[in-house]
């Protein structure tokens, strides 16, 4: 599995497939058991999230990974935080830091009225407007994206699409995870398929079609049944 | 500020706890000298000092951490300064030096071994407790063969220290600039700089925080480092001040800061917090304690007065801050 | 309780007679850190090996299951202080029933001695504590505080008992402060906030609180008017007793209740001998300004 | 806004238009602050969740209030456990639990190994599949989806839709809150608009085709846009 | 069970700790009566009645809330039991029902200002601590002018209440026949009953619980009363076995029953625990403690034997464990 600069790979598979652990494994969360992880070509072992990031690599994880009782400023800039000053007398640029959230979230169709709530006080899809919009700010040279649209309404979900897209253009690579096969056919350049925890082939946009696509991701022919199903009733 | 974010401050409460408890006192206790200046400067030098424990207790319980250590680490500390100089002869600053130095390490591994064996820092800090409440009394007897060391005056640097440690500004003690001042410091820390925003992280969600690449350990490990120098500093306060220690110095002040955290509005679970709250929790525990010996309650009822008016501050702590967020809305 | 003296002589061709001291005095409190070094000391001078337990805290519970403990270990003498008698019957009856001879120090006296101890080497906390009252009515004391760092604990409690008795018979008034032995700050300000005008007399019932007294009575600026006198000594307290900052501190020779409680044992574990008497009786004793300054150099040993 | 027996209802909104926090008021979570809540008829308040869930009145909430360190048995059953024996000798039954748990995940299209495991090992497809069986297995009259699909694959999306349609025809209401339109769509019988907490009217299948019930949803002619931008590149 | 199953256990880790514990005191104080009869009845007596508190507090630990008032529970009931049948002369059967009265209502007060108030129990339990401690000091002095009741023996139905609450089994005391049978109970109704399911539900995820229709209040009240009920019958057994009692009895037995039930894996934030682990927990505190007084050493090391045996023992604790999810995958 290999994702190259301004491309878009899609991952696939069922639930509990181990999307979600191949992720976490990529971007230094857990160690690997086996096999190797090359970034630019040369093996590397990341002893923790802070060295898959100091390499350029954001991550928005399934949970999201906010710190629910801090404002939405402070979680935006979490480990990277604005600073003014020097030496001893550095501290936090919060005004600065508002300006930039208040932007990156309008640019995701967002609005927020006070950037100093709580994070918790926002909606399941608010949270995970602003998970994406931090790791598109930071995601210098790969996006990793697990299930981002997930709770997103279909405006918000075009959005983060077209921002995918705009990554791929700014010369990143991307990993995405998701279930939507129109999604993921939309703007994937290669599929790889997972099925309990092993790799089950990747494919390029030009092999595989949107439906074959969409029959793989839902375990062949019951789903033509469901649809059946659902149009008769 | 505006009148909203005023209302949003987790301090609220304990602040109209503490204006209540004073109010409280003044009618009751209030001809038997609470009101007077040196009655003043009694309570706010109590509080001084459990102040300056609970800013850096607050800070380790807002980074999800405890410290049981905090007591035995005084012991410990003001009975290096007192044998450094009594018995080995060294001047002061020597001796105190020497107390920063092994405080400094009790914290440290206090914080590698929480951080290293994950284990709840409740039990190792309890481990260090006992081993240094011990090694104080099996020392300190060793060397002296009593329990309580005095004679400080003698030692080289006594008269700057003193100014420093143990100064008076007219009727009030110097402990408490220095607890305004460690308090505005660890405030400024907590809320403006970038350690800061990372202990509201540690303690609120510690996964999501080593995700976004948070030196989690880090930030305990130095946490628990300022926990035991600040007990260092009280113990030096109070060594200096009474010119020697004894080796049960500063037993179960590791509840009380942790009570003047919790009181300040400080989740026990972590995550949320703050100095200044912890501050007036101090000022408060500080004010009931010694409010109820002016308003001359017979000392066998002393503990049953303690334990109403701490349930009745909290109440209403809790109360006015469930009044503010109503009124928020 | 004599009939043991027999059969204990049995014990005389052993080598290195082995002792056991379980009392409710912890390692940190500065009063029975003079009774151990007394202990340390003739276990020295004597040639026996001595163990040395008290419970974490004032813990008759604890106390009673450290007896057990030492039972266990089959001593060749036992000595306890005994500061609720009731509550170490069962432990010091097992005591007997193991065939060990027991010596109270300290606290117990008569009641212990009906459980079958040997002998009582010790002052009446009551006692000693009435004489100081006494000794502040003489004075003309009229009002004071009774400093108490440890309430719960029937030593310091007997204490204060005794002086407010004897305070009240002699037409004073006096009353209790419960203070926190830990802090010195705060002993110090509760002394000054308990310290109203009227109160001319101040009795701690250890050093270290005699420190925060004293300290508390400079800031107020009182040093001479108001009375301070105090159980127990330091070379700190010893001093202010030499200057006349304290009217007298109250001395019950610790140091001889363990030095003369391993003393006797060893003996009597070793030869059957045992003085005959039922009580050894180690003070009080006062120390003034008149003769301060010759125990200062004890106090700094660790003696006094 | 009323939902009948043998119906879905689907609720639509943008991202924090305050669908969550209408369902948590429907199910006794919070109180109302004002209007009424009218059940069979009549006027209820509910106190506590309790009350609802008394009532038949299950919920899937957005956060699928799980308790993540216990296990998938118990955590299907909790506050409802299937017991044995009687008076003080009555016990957990988690042996016949186990069974109900698995046929009922089964049905599901989800296969667990081991149930004992606690949930947050469960991935976060797995953990959402569960709480909708819980949730169908309990729902007596009225069924509260909140987002119940948005980790689910096709798969496991589809069976759900088809669980809720089964739901209707048992005479159960169903109250669903999606951001698929196609979802949606699909299954709906009536759509209630929301728009920051207020309500922007209902429409019946038969008055509102599912292409514009898709320019509602995402905001009328942007999308258009957004998805020839998407096309083109 | 399988051997997966096992490996999966909370209380490996403590049980292992319990073993390497009694190994290293029977080889260095073997020879000094650690190991004969009366040696290990001397330490399960201890553990007995550590363990009995430890149960209902690991429950209400599990449950995420703390209680602190266990210890003056306990001071306050056994001076109830002395007071009603010395003082007015009351057979000891109504003092202890006096006393078990008294318990309840405490903690029934408990649960219900921290589930009406939702102050952190941390703080409420402490002011009750305060109240009782001072309010048994307080009415103890009132009543008898002293802090120490004794001559219970003289009470009607002494005897066979001391057969019930100190009576022997050979060497060693009734109290672990009471104490194996709550444990058992305990464990009973933690595992394998509805309350036992809430009980987890409450403390590992309230939010959600409450919405799933989990009486979360009432779980938490009835758990605060097992506590203090627990707290009644150890005073009980002390004030029958020892035929009087003081006010400072049980002092700080609250942070014990806390340590032994995280030493048996409780989770100080609640939602993870086992009854058994706080059983092994209150074994392995009762053995260290017993087993350091065995091997001679000097009172005035005591406690750093303990803080080091402690960490010690938590860190094979911990291993163990680590080790064993390892090899369960
Ligand atoms: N009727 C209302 N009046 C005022 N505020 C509201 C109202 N409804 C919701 N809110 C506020 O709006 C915020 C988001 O609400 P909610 O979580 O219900 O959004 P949502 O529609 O579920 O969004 P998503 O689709 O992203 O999950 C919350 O902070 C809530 O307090
Ligand atoms: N390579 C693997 N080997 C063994 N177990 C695995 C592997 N990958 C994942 N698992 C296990 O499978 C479970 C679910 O994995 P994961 O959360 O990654 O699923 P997912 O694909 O993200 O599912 P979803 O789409 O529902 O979020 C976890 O308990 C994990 O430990
Ligand atoms: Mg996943
Ligand atoms: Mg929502």
């Amino acid at each position: 599995m290999r994702v190259h600069a301004s491309e878009i790979l899609c991952v696939l598979g069922d639930n509990g497939a181990g999307k979600s652990t191949l992720i976490k494994t990529l971007s230094g969360v857990h160690p690997p058991d086996e096999g190797r992880l090359l970034v630019d070509g040369e093996p590397v072992r990341f002893s923790s999230p802070r060295d898959a990031l100091a390499r350029g690599i954001a991550t928005v994880y399934q949970d999201l990974a906010m710190v629910p009782m801090l404002s939405v400023v402070r979680n935006f800039f979490l480990g990277a935080e604005p600073t003014r000053g020097v030496g001893p007398l550095r501290r936090l640029d919060l005004r600065e830091g508002e300006v930039v959230v208040r932007a990156e979230l309008q640019r995701m169709g967002i609005e927020l009225r006070d950037l100093s709530v709580p994070v918790s006080a926002l909606s399941g899809g608010q949270r995970q407007a602003l998970a994406i919009a931090r790791a598109i700010h930071f995601g210098a040279r790969v996006l990793v994206l697990d299930e981002p649209t997930s709770a997103l309404g279909v405006k918000q979900a075009g959005i983060v699409l077209r921002y995918v897209m705009e990554a791929r253009t700014r010369g990143c690579g991307v990993i995405l995870i998701t279930h939507n096969p129109h999604h993921a056919h939309m703007v994937g350049d290669r599929f790889t398929l997972l099925n309990r925890g092993r790799c089950e082939g990747t494919f390029a946009k030009a092999d595989i079609t949107r439906d074959e696509l969409i029959r793989r991701m839902a375990g062949g022919e019951e789903l033509e049944q469901l649809q059946h199903e659902l149009r008769a009733s | 500020m505006s009148a909203r974010t005023w209302l949003a401050r987790p301090e609220l409460g304990v602040v109209a706890a503490v204006v209540a408890a004073w109010l409280f006192f003044a009618v009751t206790a209030g001809d038997s000298g609470f009101l007077t200046l040196s009655g003043t400067a009694s309570y706010l030098a109590i509080a001084a000092e459990l102040g300056i424990l609970a800013a850096p207790v607050a800070l380790l319980m807002i980074a999800g951490e405890f410290d049981l250590s905090v007591g035995s680490t005084m012991a410990a500390s003001g009975m290096t300064v007192a044998l450094c100089t009594t018995e080995l002869g060294w001047p002061l600053w020597g001796g105190i030096a020497a107390a920063a130095a092994l405080s400094a390490c009790v914290g440290l591994v206090n914080g590698l071994i929480v951080t290293r064996t994950r284990l709840p820092s409740f039990i190792v800090t309890l481990g260090t407790l006992f081993i240094l409440a011990g090694g104080t009394i099996g020392t300190t007897r060793l060397l002296t063969g009593r329990t309580q060391v005095g004679g400080l005056e003698d030692a080289g640097g006594f008269g700057a220290a003193q100014k420093l440690f143990a100064g008076q500004i007219g009727p009030f003690s110097i402990t408490l600039l220095w607890w305004v001042g460690l308090t505005a410091l660890a405030t400024w820390v907590l809320v403006r700089t970038r350690p800061g925003n990372w202990i509201f992280a540690v303690g609120g969600a510690p996964d999501a925080a080593r995700r976004l690449g948070i030196p989690v350990d880090r930030v305990k490990i130095v946490l628990f480092m300022t926990t035991a120098l600040a007990a260092c500093l009280v113990a030096t306060f109070q060594t200096v001040q009474f010119r020697g220690t004894d080796v049960l110095r500063g037993t179960g002040k590791e509840l009380e800061a942790i009570l003047a955290a919790v009181l300040g509005g400080t989740l026990l679970t972590g995550g949320r917090g703050s100095v200044v709250g912890a501050a007036c929790g101090a000022l408060l525990f500080g004010m009931v304690q010694q409010g109820i010996v002016f308003s001359g309650v017979d000392s066998d009822w002393y503990k049953v007065f303690l334990g109403a008016v701490l349930i009745l501050a909290v109440l209403l702590n809790s109360s006015v801050q469930t009044r503010a967020a109503e009124a928020r809305r | 309780g004599r009939g043991e003296r027999a059969s204990a002589t049995t014990r005389d061709s052993r080598a290195r007679p082995r002792l056991a001291v379980v009392t409710h005095g912890q390692a940190s409190d500065p009063f029975w850190s003079v009774v151990k070094n007394g202990i340390d000391q003739a276990a020295k001078d004597m040639d026996v090996t001595v163990t040395y337990q008290a419970p974490q805290a004032f813990d008759m519970v604890a106390m009673s299951r450290l007896i057990d403990a030492e039972v266990a270990r089959k001593p060749d003498g036992l000595i306890v202080s005994v500061p609720d008698p009731a509550a170490l019957a069962r432990s010091l009856q097992a005591a007997r029933d193991a065939g060990i001879p027991i010596l109270t120090i300290n606290a117990g006296g008569e009641e212990a001695r009906k459980m079958g101890a040997l002998l009582h080497i010790g002052q009446s906390e009551y006692d000693a504590g009435k004489a100081g009252g006494e000794r502040f009515a003489r004075a003309g004391v009229r009002r004071a505080i009774c400093v108490n760092h440890e309430v719960g604990n029937v030593s310091e409690d007997e204490r204060c008992r005794g002086f407010l008795d004897a305070l009240t018979k002699a037409g004073g008034e006096g009353r209790v402060l419960s203070v926190n032995a830990a802090s010195p700050t705060d002993m110090q300000q509760k002394i000054l906030a308990a310290t109203t005008p009227e109160v001319d007399g101040v009795f701690t019932l250890g050093p270290a609180a005699a420190r925060a007294a004293l300290a508390a009575l400079q800031s107020a600026n009182r040093l001479g008017t108001t009375k301070l006198a105090t159980f127990d000594l330091s070379p700190e307290i010893l001093a202010a007793a030499r200057d006349g900052q304290i009217l007298f501190a109250i001395d019950q020779q610790q140091y001889l209740q363990g030095y003369l409680a391993v003393v006797l044992l060893a003996q009597y574990a070793q030869h059957g001998v045992l003085p005959a008497a039922e009580a050894i009786p180690t003070g009080p004793s006062f120390v003034t300004r008149e003769n301060a300054a010759a125990v200062i150099d004890a106090s700094k040993k660790g003696i006094r």
